[in-house]
């Protein structure tokens, strides 16, 4: 195995061990056509209990787990692709009980293209394709009540 | 009874009403903002949904975000607090059509008091007593004389299409009645294009004193005494108490009936305030408001009557637990609203609150939805708790309210509560000689300067 | 009145004395051992002094210590609070020898009261029902049962020189009791070398119900209702309420009305508990404390009185606010005590507290000295607050425990807040139907086990 | 092993310890076809406010000032040398108003040498030096005031 010969496991394992013993995070060597690169990240150190921290577990009766809310509450990453519910309802993933869905995971979606519809006080609301792509998630299931800013799928 | 209300509203009205809600066994959904996922009602209610961005108009004040949150978890009534959708008479027309309950009076006494006109119509025909006025445009200056003599001096000048205070002249006895007039006329004339005018009593020093009334839609009424709110700065309430230090036993009762026989008979559901100014033994109507409000602790403290449970139990269709002789006045108690604001400026002071930690012991209350490491947000008012204090006597009371704001810790952002600390050392205030003017008085010759 | 009151303890009930000094108007001396520098009371004094190191007997408890803080500050009387020197009757002798006022009662019922034979005496001749017995030995069988007769059945046969439960048979009938004493009699002879017994009535499931006194120490006196304490685990109290769920308003009446007089012909002066065993409608004087309890606020919130203030008033030389006709028992209170102990195990859990968060709104009252970064010293007892809940009926007043108990956030130690979350939730406490073996049985029965 | 000889491990070693004496977060060299990069990504320097920081400032009448009390609780520091109060009460540097001073700074002691005075319950409490020395410092005056644990004097 030729590559094997090139890259000698045993320098990247030498220089693993010296990213570590060193306290570095990074080593980068290159020769000619080899170039190898080690990388620790470092984790936090701390977990940062701030000052500011909320409240860490509100009373619960007994027999119900308390919810930890020390971690702090994720944002809703609108990483791009994410399709976020523009309100709250219940969503629908095909026009009705024995329609197909309007997409499923793979399908190629154009600019305005429905995607599902929405619930809310008897008016059912469509929610289309903000960009073009594929789809790459669903999140929601048919029924399922959504809430604002909820993530229902990604295009990529 | 109802099995699950939604809360459509945020702060400490929401956790007020997830206490009373809890303490009637009822499930809880509450809804937020995205700039309220981590408040102390999201936190504390069996289930939550967000409902939108931090502007009120897309979220709190957004009917089919609301009606669709109802939808979502099965809530079978909704609670709307005060502000944001309280006073909405269409929200309670739509969660009708929904039947969906609606924890407030009928819609069609909100959109009554919610007409100046049409509530002061109402209140003369319920014989709440008004502001005596010429009721329409005084023509010649004899007509005036005779009315404003009717009506006593000093009488207030004011255009009939007035407004902001423009063609509005005060006459303190009749020798100034004729040039108020024409001073009154020539203004409302260029600011207006209409010279006609009208006459008003006009009440120099008057107080605010309101009556909490309690009714069953169905004919039955109460009255839960009054509080005195005299004490604003900008026509925001700033301390609140009851009874009036200017009002006795009878008073009250006087007043009380006329506002409890008036609710009778206009079948009034659930909380309501009936606000009037009052000045020289007299009372005149202002408004009415037909929701819970800021200040109705100060009620609950003196009769031991919760008044957001009688809320929700008639809104079901039950009965009031109380009847008029079942209430009584029970010492004193006062409401300081604690606002996240510079206490001399009152520029509102958003941001993380770093340490709290609030007063105890026996006839403390603190109603709040703030905690250490709470994030206050810049989008909504500033109010963040309420201190509530009940004494046997008003001295107590106040004694009581001093001790109890000395060991109140807010720290991080600027609040209110020196303000409260400096006004519970003043002689004005210790011997209840306020009236609505006094605290902007107070300010502005430098009471808070250090 | 005093002007300066060194408060000669630590904890909640520091904390509680000091807010009743300032709500007299009364300067404070915090006095704390060097375990106690951050504590909340000495923060909040206007004064503090460190008396010394953390064993209690070489500060709480060092009188001369204490004696010499009032010399170095001025201080004009001394409120013990409970425990440490509140029952020691010396430690009232030397304040009054160095003029400085004592916050309690006169230091001979203080002695009276703390001899378990004497306060028994005394008691019987006041006219305070007491546990029948056969007062002296019972020497032969038909003695025995003829005594036994009269008190009724079951009786307890307990060894003269007895103690540990050694030498002590329950005969629950006539035809047991020659077998009872026997081995009575045999127990006692191996343990004490004594054989003489006697005969007391047995209480098979008593309740421990105590009445809340008040005397002027001038022959004024009053009583304040009862406390019904009932729920113990190691004969220390863990739950109290108020009234009674066993009395009804003549039983309360009477017993109060006993006691009260008793008081009167006492003389006593300030606060004072008489403890009371109850079943089947009979009481049985236990013992009398001489003190303001941990559990007085029990009665505070079902009558308004703040009892602090009464006794500081009244040491001073000052009448009772109140007479017996104005003493209105108002709805119903209870109040848990939150240990910094395991749920389960009752470990002692000293340290941090990380996060701390307290109830808030009607009829909802936290006395306690803890806060958010607090440590709780290993020094003293567990005791970290009260939460004492209010409502209108015993209903009304679980509901809110129940919910105010699911707010109240204690992080970074364990605490006792489980096992209350537990107890409101119990049918037997919530049909108050349990005695002085109820919370140890159902722990026993495995209660708490998750 | 001819790939070792042409990365130098040693040479990555020396770069990676001058990263970290120098302070620096990155080294690059370059030579010829040879590149080595040692990257040492800084910590966050992250004010840890423990959640379990004191109540801030208790709250206190206008016109008072606020104890800083998140500033912990300076303990008495028990240096060598300190005498600390055994109790609480008066502390007197002389025997009667006229007489003169037990001890004065500068004034050298031997263990059991009377230093001072303090009253408590009327009663005069000798102080005496638990050590020899020299009297460094007295943090009192005639008539003062002390705590339990208060520093009376230094003796050096």
């Amino acid at each position: 195995m030729p590559k094997n010969d090139a890259i000698d496991p045993e320098l990247v394992r030498e220089l693993a061990n010296l990213v570590t013993e060193t306290g570095l995070s990074e080593i980068e060597v290159e020769k000619g056509d080899l170039r190898i690169r080690v990388v620790r990240r470092l984790e936090p150190v701390s977990v940062q209990v701030a000052a500011g921290a909320p409240v860490a577990a509100l009373a619960a009766p007994p027999g119900q787990s308390v919810p930890s809310a020390l971690a702090p509450a994720e944002p809703q990453r609108t990483q791009a692709g994410t399709v976020p519910s523009p309100m709250v309802g219940t969503a629908y993933l095909r026009a009705s009980p024995d329609a197909k869905a309007f997409v499923d995971v793979g399908a190629k979606v154009e600019v305005g293209d429905k995607l599902l519809l929405i619930e809310a006080m008897k008016t059912f609301n469509e929610i289309v394709a903000p960009r073009a792509g594929t789809i790459s998630a669903i999140f929601v299931e048919d029924g399922q009540p959504v809430e604002f800013g909820e993530t229902l799928l990604v295009i990529s | 009874m109802f099995d699950k209300i939604l809360i459509a509203n945020r702060g400490e009205i929401a956790l007020r009403i997830l206490r009373a809600a809890k303490e009637l066994g009822i499930a809880t959904v509450a809804v937020h903002s995205t700039a309220d996922a981590d408040a102390m009602h999201v936190r504390l209610a069996d289930e939550s949904v967000c409902i939108g961005p931090p502007a009120a108009r897309d979220s709190y004040l957004n009917i089919p975000s609301i009606i669709a949150a109802c939808e979502i978890t099965g809530a079978d009534a909704v609670h709307p607090g005060y502000g944001f959708l309280s006073e909405n008479a269409r929200f309670a027309d739509v969660l009708a059509h929904h039947q969906i309950g609606f924890i407030g009076p009928k819609a069609q006494h909100i959109r009554t008091m919610g007409d100046k006109i049409e509530a002061k119509r109402t209140a003369l025909k319920l014989g709440i007593p008004c502001v005596p006025g010429s009721e329409g445009g005084v023509e010649d200056i004899d007509t005036a004389k005779r009315v404003a003599a009717e009506i006593g001096y000093p009488v207030l000048v004011k255009a009939a299409a007035g407004g902001g205070g423009r063609g509005m002249k005060v006459a303190r006895s009749e020798a100034e009645l004729e040039q108020a007039i024409g001073m009154a006329k020539s203004e409302a004339k260029a600011a207006f294009g209409d010279d006609a005018v009208y006459l008003e009593k006009y009440l120099e020093k008057p107080r605010h004193i309101e009556v909490q009334v309690l009714g069953d839609g169905r004919g039955g009424a109460v009255h839960l005494a009054e509080r005195d709110c005299s004490l604003q700065r900008r026509h925001q309430k700033v301390w609140e108490e009851g009874g009036s230090p200017a009002l006795n036993e009878s008073m009250r009762a006087e007043i009380g009936g006329i506002c409890a026989n008036a609710m009778k008979e206009l079948g009034y559901l659930g909380a309501g305030t009936v606000e009037f100014l009052y000045e020289d033994g007299k009372f005149y109507f202002i408004e009415m408001n037909t929701r819970i409000q800021v200040e109705h602790p100060v009620t609950e403290m003196i009769t031991g009557i919760d008044l957001v449970i009688e809320q929700i139990q008639v809104a079901s269709g039950g009965a009031l637990s109380v009847s008029q002789s079942d209430i009584k006045v029970e010492g004193h108690a006062i409401e300081c609203r604690i606002n996240a604001e510079h206490p001399e400026t009152f520029q509102p002071s958003p941001g993380v609150i770093t340490h709290y930690h609030t007063p105890g012991g026996l006839g403390v209350r603190v109603d709040s939805a703030a905690f250490q490491g709470y994030r206050i947000p810049p989008n909504y008012d500033s109010l963040i708790g309420k201190l509530i204090v009940h004494g046997r006597t008003r001295n107590e009371c106040l004694m009581r309210l001093r001790r109890a704001l000395d060991e109140f810790v807010i720290d991080g952002i600027e609040t209110t509560l020196p303000l409260f600390r400096t006004l519970v050392r003043n002689p004005d205030v210790q011997n209840g000689l306020y009236d609505i003017h006094w605290l902007e008085h107070f300010l502005e010759d430098g009471g808070m300067k250090v």
